[in-house]
């Protein structure tokens, strides 16, 4: 299945962009998402951390992902 | 009664503080966050704070309600803003209302501190020789 | 710097937020303290507020070399009013900036909790059917 | 010796008035001011506490008045 990801500060950056399209299996994980991107993008793995929000709530790594959900990329936050 | 907002106009602590008023709550706590013109000894030229405005949005609810359930606040306004800030600008407020002031000073820190550690907002630094998204790296 | 004050005219909140505002301090803490309607089950008509002025400007400014002294404090702003107040009207301000948030917080607190202890000021409220000196009795 | 004393919030309205003169011996101490006021007026001894300044600083029971000194009654402070 197809999947829309958004990007936010330095994941925009490393993408160098701020939506991606990906491929990812039927049921594909958050932590299966998180995986791909680290292997594609290793910037990634430098971050201090990665969380990943499906329909704008925070999801753990066991989340199931679906075709339709928003998916966005969240590298640490530092609001305030 | 809330008032939380995400915006790229300049904040305004007056605004917040007159929300706030409530005749039955004498004590109103507030905080105000200015974007400083250093980080450690690097001189900071301008920030640029960037959201997930919806996520955003629903994050600072959550640390509202949960605000209100644990301390009487009757109310309170939260504001962060978006965008190019130079030096001095307010990034952030936090105003709220109490009956007493113990609960309030409590009820502000815990918005501050947790808006810190879970609302996706992101601030990138530019200093004269280079920028840096803040806490993105160890 | 300090800008420790008791007046007789309305106290404003903007300006002490501007007269703390510091490129090297982006946390601003505010307390801001007005007249409530009521006291325990009794409704609050209006307040009087009598200083020891001489005296509670030197108690308030101890205060404020105290907070000074233990926490990194850039700018303070310590104004009371005293007089006529009504509800909803401002009784006390206090606000100060430091570098970061979590003294801030404390020391605002330090400030607002040591007033109620030491400074020299005194609360009448007068209610539909009465008046009372504020703690004068057990 | 006499002194003169100011009186704020309710010891303004024990007294009646915002100061009076007071005949005390030379080398009186704060505490004897306290009972000698204590004991003129019973309604000082209903106040939570009663504390002296003199010279616009808080004085301790053994503290020496002298004649010029600006001494104060201050009852609960309420302030903020």
């Amino acid at each position: 299945m197809k999947v829309k990801i958004l990007a936010f500060g330095i994941s925009k950056d490393i993408l160098g962009t701020s939506a991606i399209n990906l491929e990812l299996d039927q049921h594909a994980t958050v932590g299966q998402l998180k995986a791909k991107l680290c292997a594609e993008h290793k910037e990634f793995q430098k971050l201090s951390s990665l969380m990943i929000a499906v329909n704008s709530e925070y999801a753990s790594t066991d989340t199931i992902l679906n075709e339709n959900d928003e998916i966005a990329l969240i590298p640490p936050v530092s609001g305030g | 009664m809330q008032d939380i907002k995400i915006t790229d106009l300049p904040l305004n602590p007056q605004a917040c503080l007159d929300f706030v008023k409530d005749d039955a709550s004498g004590a109103s706590n507030s905080f105000v966050g200015r974007v400083r013109n250093h980080t450690n000894s690097k001189t900071v030229v301008r920030l640029e704070f960037e959201a997930y405005e919806k996520m955003a949005i629903k994050e600072m609810k959550k640390i509202v309600d949960t605000a209100m359930k644990k301390w009487p606040i009757s109310k309170i306004a939260f504001h962060h803003r978006t965008g190019n800030l130079s030096v001095g600008e307010i990034a952030v407020i936090i105003c709220l209302s109490t009956p007493h002031r113990k609960e309030g000073f409590e009820a502000c820190q815990y918005c501050i501190d947790t808006l810190k550690e879970t609302v996706p907002i992101w601030k990138k630094e530019i200093f004269e020789d280079g920028e840096v998204w803040v806490s993105a790296t160890p």
